[in-house]
């Protein structure tokens, strides 16, 4: 489909900009002269990918970012749904949890060495605190604004608090909640090297951050490039299961068919 | 097939001396009403008297600014599955198809998973929908949602249903036959019903008696003389009964109404 | 567990923490693991106790995050410069975890292991032409100290007469690229690096400062105390990786650079055979008096309180792994004279030269055959890259130095001396 | 009001179990024994709290993260809106922001630096792409969950695309934007350490990250304490702000009065 | 004050074999009808008949399976602010106002603010709900929700306005005062009206001519004798009229209705 070429071609011209951006060291305002051109970086990720080193570091840190995003997605939802419906946990956590938010990842690398008998726990640790807290906002916003006629549905057929959890909360805030987990996986990459400073061994995070300490600046594209395909990879996943989940919302006929197809609903317009 | 609860019959619903409103906007004052087990209670009103908000105390999802709503006796607390509430505005959980909405009440209740379905399609047959059980609400029609709400507040078998303009989005005929399904059940059930309607014919039909709420006061209970037959709509007590609730509720008669009445 | 642990009582897991970018502790680090020196040991000593020994390496970009598994008790062993050493014995003290520093890596006795660089096009000369100016260095490495003393030499306040930015050397590294800091005041490896990458140009040696630096191996005290064997064994293997660098060290640089991405010219600009480090495990004295040194410096950064260096340094291990006799003999041994050498692609040895002239002569007629040239400064002895080098024509002589100020300094003594402007030049001259 | 009383409570009750847990050497799976107590971290405050440059640092860190978050904000706004509502923005833009969006915010160090003129600028650069994409995300996510007949109302009294952007689109979406805000603010500070490992001189993440280097484990509990506060002091600005513009949300009765009082909703229990 | 359009006259709707429906549901087929300028046609059939699809297929909010909706002699390609529809769901935007809503279509009309608030606050009055403007729409009940709708789209100064049950949730007094406000502006401004309604009186009160749609088709329109005149209700003419309506709907006439047409 024309759409899939159109997104590869803006990927493809994205790279093309680069490479002649770099290429004849551009310097208005922004200078390129110093970066990594397109062919350097690709040259780079051409060694690379035949090693057996480049694939260990992927498993490695896509086992550690799952894991870890995996219980922060179950920890947030439940922290975020009970402080966003119970004002004894709003007091009590709510609170708390506000101030260690904002705490960065990096400050966390001493705290996880000091706390954890494992290195990989403590990675695993921080990849995990990361996407806590978007999840957990996310989460708090989407369970607070539900429409109330729901909730007041499931309480007149006799459901109880958890049967309005089940039947509305987490249903009704889910596309909310979805955002939500997105954020967080994307988060956890976010912060990958700081959680993998204290690998010691593998990781795409560790690898990235080795480079740099040597100026390797090709070999540190080749990191980033291959942290954001990671990334979009576990992002998509996602927002897959996370739209599959979803189908009920009303959407606008956007996507569904060509511009004022039969049948379709009318749009002012295409773009906006 | 059909869900009867003989063993346990209509609940008794009253009201001595409730004020009641939203936070903030007290909306009906010093409203005394006595609804036995199994008698239908319909309750006309101006828009914006406060039938909805004298539904939701009786739902017990509002709390009465003073006094105490009693069902069987004892005060109400809160909601529960003993009074069905069908909401005037549309109270579907998009996300579940027309039969799981339908489901909810029986799941709760902890009915089995293939006895919750057949139920379901029974009442959703019942209100006139077979074939479409898996459609998403908001891929139907107003009337149709409407039917839902219907159907799913019976299909939890409640002891009393607390209806809010249940009709209002249906043409005549399919009113008809709602109005004629809800006599059945509560003839099977001896359900007890309140129910707000702004149609005076309808509230004459269906009711054991009318209440009639204005200026912030519940005004009036009239006993029907025929209930529950159109037939009998005709006869001159139930002439005179339609002229006395459309004169409380400020409205000219249909034969007397001039073109403008207040322009 | 990180720590050296007996799970079922019969396997032990050693985890060593090292820094494969700070290439003056390969012996302790990346060439150790390489050769498998270690595991070999270890397998003789549990060929005689009846355990199963485990090493499990682990390699950090900085001194720091071991310092900080150590405290944890998750590192046994770690190797780092002398600085963080001093932090290492700071920290472990302060935090119940009492450190030993049991043998040296490599060292250099005139300081010239740090390097202040900068850009290769920029026109300060002169480190007395930093007044005022961005320089970027970790506070608290050993690189700070010598800009600090360097400063203090120059008559520049050390910190209020530049404006100092404290930057992870990569960080500083990228900041001299994009020229947002002028000069960059780095530690073993990266100005080397740097040069060779053609990114920097030195602008001050550290070995003008004529005070030794060096990287050496600590150790949990506790672990020590428990498992004695097994740290000399480390020690002994560190033994058997540094005889082998002494004996193969462009071998070794290759496996080096493999190992840690580097280029293998610039690990053997460091790690050669008259490298600018001398690799040897003793204790040296002098080391020793030099870190007692460094203290105060740390202690007006408000970094320590106070090191007591004679509890922390512990050489029983080292002496007790090399025997006494041989470890006399190291600790006397001098450091070999710098000498000009080339190294000739696809060779795995290099050739030295009686002086730099020779060696340009050398290069010049097998210009294509040369990966990459060596030459010692005249007067502090650092070994610099040929072509990096700032050459001074004195008479029949071509006299290399690292530092532009260097050159001025020894032309200010030989007045019939001339500046030459390019290595270029130098290489015409003495082909001629 | 009890409810702040709660709240203070709670937050001394967490700094009582951490003094408990690292004064008495606590071992049990996790390790408090290496860490600082609330004391030591407290004495280290109060050293620092009366010097110039402490208050520096913190001038400095919130104007970066300030002026990041601000144009992240507008960025990821305008963004994600055009992602959500336009098909060609979807294809052109959404694939290339979902691979951009995982990249560390340390991996954008060196290009930050090589990118920017001056160290502020790359600063306020990584705080500000921090920030971005989770904006992004929530904008993307909230506006594509519209009830689509407000649209449909707007266009049926003749609004075109800015009509329904701004009386629709915008405000409508705002609860799932202002989520993405407090996450987005949130995450600059995450990556406040990141950010100002190019500082080079003041900052509270410069600073953290600084005594991390050299092992000063009181001194990092100070910075990320500082950096707690901080984080606090701004997400509580933005949800406030937030919450006066989303007035308009129909709010279950939760939180306006005790229990069940006169007159306001039944609630079926108040923990959750 | 009475926004008045003279210079605006009544659209002019035409339909000729239009099919429509929703994406992959097909609703009506062979749609034809023709709505001259200022005429005001109600449209009647049963609940999920297609009633809303059609309104809003003329709103252009849906496009038409196949054929076109001319308005002027133009095929419709999107909706306008020359034709208002009144949603038959609650369509406010609820984080503004009631005048607020009200306003809306001033503000995209561009009329200066001061203008505009005054036009909202005669609009409101009109429809009874002065002292309520600063409220919140879920801040007032259903039939409220219901006249603000109302006014919007009246406020608007459409050439044609289209009405989805718009008097449903309105008690029989309001709603008569809603009908006179709409024939009021009828003759006034010479709006074209297309009116949704299940009450069939309303629909004879109302329309000029009235559309019945069944079994997916739209089966007949006929014209209205006595039009907008209560008192006439009863002629014969009209009395007939009301039996064939309600016979096309399938519902029967009051005076015959059994008790239970169809359990
Ligand atoms: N979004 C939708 N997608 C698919 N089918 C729909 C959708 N909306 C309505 N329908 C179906 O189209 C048919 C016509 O619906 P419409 O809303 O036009 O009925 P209506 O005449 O307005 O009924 P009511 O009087 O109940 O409002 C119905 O059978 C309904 O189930
Ligand atoms: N949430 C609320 N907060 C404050 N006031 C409200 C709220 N809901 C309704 N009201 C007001 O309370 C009064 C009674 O409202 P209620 O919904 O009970 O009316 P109603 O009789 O059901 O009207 P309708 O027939 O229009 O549905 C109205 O004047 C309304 O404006
Ligand atoms: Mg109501
Ligand atoms: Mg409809």
């Amino acid at each position: 489909m024309s759409r899939y070429l159109l997104r590869v071609v803006s990927l493809v011209a994205a790279l093309a900009v680069w490479q002649v951006l770099t290429s004849r060291d551009v310097e208005l305002w922004l200078r390129f002269s110093q970066f990594p051109t397109v062919t350097d970086v690709a040259h780079s990720f051409a060694d690379r990918i035949g090693t057996g080193t480049y694939w260990q570091d992927v498993a490695d840190s896509l086992r550690r970012i799952v894991t870890g995003f995996v219980v922060a997605a179950l920890a947030g939802v439940v922290a975020g749904t009970a402080v966003a419906r119970s004002r004894l946990a709003e007091d009590v956590l709510g609170t708390l949890l506000e101030v260690v938010r904002p705490i960065p990842a990096i400050a966390l690398v001493p705290v996880a060495i000091l706390l954890f008998p494992s290195n990989e726990q403590g990675i695993v640790f921080i990849t995990c605190v990361a996407a806590f807290f978007p999840v957990l906002v996310a989460t708090r916003h989407a369970v607070r604004a539900l429409t109330p006629v729901w909730e007041e549905a499931v309480r007149t057929m006799g459901g109880g608090r958890w049967r309005v959890l089940r039947s509305v909360v987490l249903p009704g805030a889910l596309p909310g909640i979805l955002g939500g987990l997105s954020v967080g996986i994307g988060v956890s990459w976010i912060c990958v090297i700081s959680a993998e400073m204290i690998s010691g061994e593998y990781g795409v995070g560790y690898r990235t951050w080795q480079d740099y300490t040597v100026v390797d600046y090709p070999g540190v594209f080749v990191g980033m490039v291959t942290i954001g395909v990671l990334g979009w990879a576990t992002s998509t996943a996602v927002e897959l299961a996370g739209r599959r989940v979803t189908r009920w919302l009303p959407r606008r006929a956007a996507g569904t068919g060509g511009g004022r197809g039969k049948g379709a609903t009318v749009r002012a317009t295409d773009l906006v | 097939m059909r869900p009867t609860s003989s063993d346990r019959p209509g609940a008794r619903i009253a009201l001595r001396d409730v004020s009641l409103g939203h936070p903030g906007t007290p909306v009906l004052s010093g409203v005394r009403v006595d609804v036995p087990a199994g008698q239908v209670l319909t309750v006309v009103g101006r828009s914006g008297c406060g039938k909805s908000t004298l539904l939701r105390t009786l739902a017990g999802l509002l709390a009465p600014l003073a006094g105490d709503v009693a069902v069987d006796r004892a005060a109400v607390r809160g909601p529960g599955a003993d009074r069905a509430l069908v909401f005037q505005e549309d109270a579907l959980l998009p996300w579940r198809s027309l039969r799981a909405n339908v489901e909810l009440p029986l799941a709760i209740a902890g009915v089995p998973r293939p006895d919750r379905r057949a139920r379901a399609a029974h009442w959703l047959s019942r209100v006139g929908l077979d074939g479409l059980e898996r459609r998403l609400p908001h891929h139907v029609s107003g009337g149709q949602r409407q039917r839902v709400q219907l159907a799913r507040a019976l299909a939890g078998a409640p002891r009393a249903v607390l209806m809010d303009e249940p009709f209002g989005a249906l043409d005549a005929r399919t009113r008809a036959g709602m109005q004629d399904l809800l006599v059945d059940v509560w003839r099977d059930t001896g359900v007890t019903v309140v129910f707000v309607t702004h149609d005076v014919d309808e509230a004459l039909f269906l009711g054991d008696r009318v209440a009639v709420l204005a200026d912030g006061r519940l005004t009036a209970v009239h006993d029907v003389p025929h209930p529950r037959d159109r037939a009998a709509r005709e006869t001159p007590a139930t002439a005179e009964l339609r002229r006395t609730v459309l004169a409380a509720l400020g409205a000219h008669t249909p034969e007397e109404a001039p073109l403008r009445p207040f322009s | 567990g990180g720590a050296a642990s007996a799970g079922d009582g019969s396997t032990v897991t050693v985890t060593v923490g090292y820094q494969s970018k700070t290439i003056n502790t390969v012996t302790a680090g990346t060439l150790l693991r390489s050769l498998g020196a270690f595991e070999r040991e270890l397998h003789t000593l549990g060929a005689e106790d009846g355990k199963t020994y485990k090493v499990k390496w682990e390699d950090y970009a900085t001194g720091a995050p071991i310092t900080a598994q150590m405290t944890a008790g998750k590192i046994d062993i770690g190797s780092m410069g002398d600085f963080p050493l001093l932090l290492n014995a700071a920290r472990g003290k302060q935090l119940g975890r009492p450190t030993k520093l049991v043998s040296v890596t490599g060292y250099n006795l005139r300081g010239g292991l740090n390097t202040v660089v900068t850009s290769p096009d920029s026109t300060i000369d002169d480190l007395r032409d930093l007044r005022g100016k961005k320089v970027s260095t970790s506070v608290g490495s050993a690189a700070d100290g010598t800009l600090v003393r360097a400063l203090q030499r120059a008559g520049i306040h050390p910190a209020h007469g530049i404006r100092k930015l404290n930057q992870q050397p990569a960080v500083g590294a990228s900041a001299l690229a994009a020229g947002s800091v002028d000069a960059l005041s780095q530690f073993v490896a990266w100005p080397g690096l740097l040069a060779h990458q053609g990114k920097a140009k030195a602008l001050y040696d550290g070995a003008e400062l004529n005070l030794p630096t060096f990287h050496g191996v600590t150790a949990r005290e506790d672990f020590a105390k428990e498992r004695p064997t097994v740290l000399e064994a480390f020690l002994k293997a560190q033994a058997t990786a540094t005889r082998y660098l002494n004996e193969h060290p462009a071998t070794a640089a290759e496996k080096v650079a493999r190992a840690t991405g580097l280029p293998a010219e610039a690990v053997y600009l460091y790690n050669g055979a008259h490298g600018i480090a001398t690799f040897d495990p003793s204790l040296k004295p002098r080391l020793v008096a030099a870190l007692k040194k460094d203290v105060p410096i740390l202690k007006s950064a408000k970094l320590v309180d106070g090191v007591d260096v004679d509890a922390f340094v512990d050489d029983r291990y080292v002496r007790r792994a090399l025997g006494s006799a041989a470890y006399a003999e190291q600790v006397a041994a001098e450091p070999p004279e710098g000498r000009s050498e080339v190294w000739a692609k696809g060779s795995s040895r290099t050739r030295s030269f009686t002086s730099p002239k020779d060696l340009l002569r050398h290069v010049a007629a097998h210009r294509s055959a040369v990966r990459a040239a060596y030459v010692p400064d005249a007067r502090t002895g650092t070994l610099w890259f040929a072509d990096r080098a700032v050459w001074v024509a004195d008479g029949p002589d071509l006299v290399p130095f690292v530092t532009a100020a260097s050159a001025r300094a020894y032309l200010d003594g030989h007045a019939d001396a001339t500046l030459l402007d390019s290595y270029a030049d130098a290489l015409r001259r003495a082909a001629s």
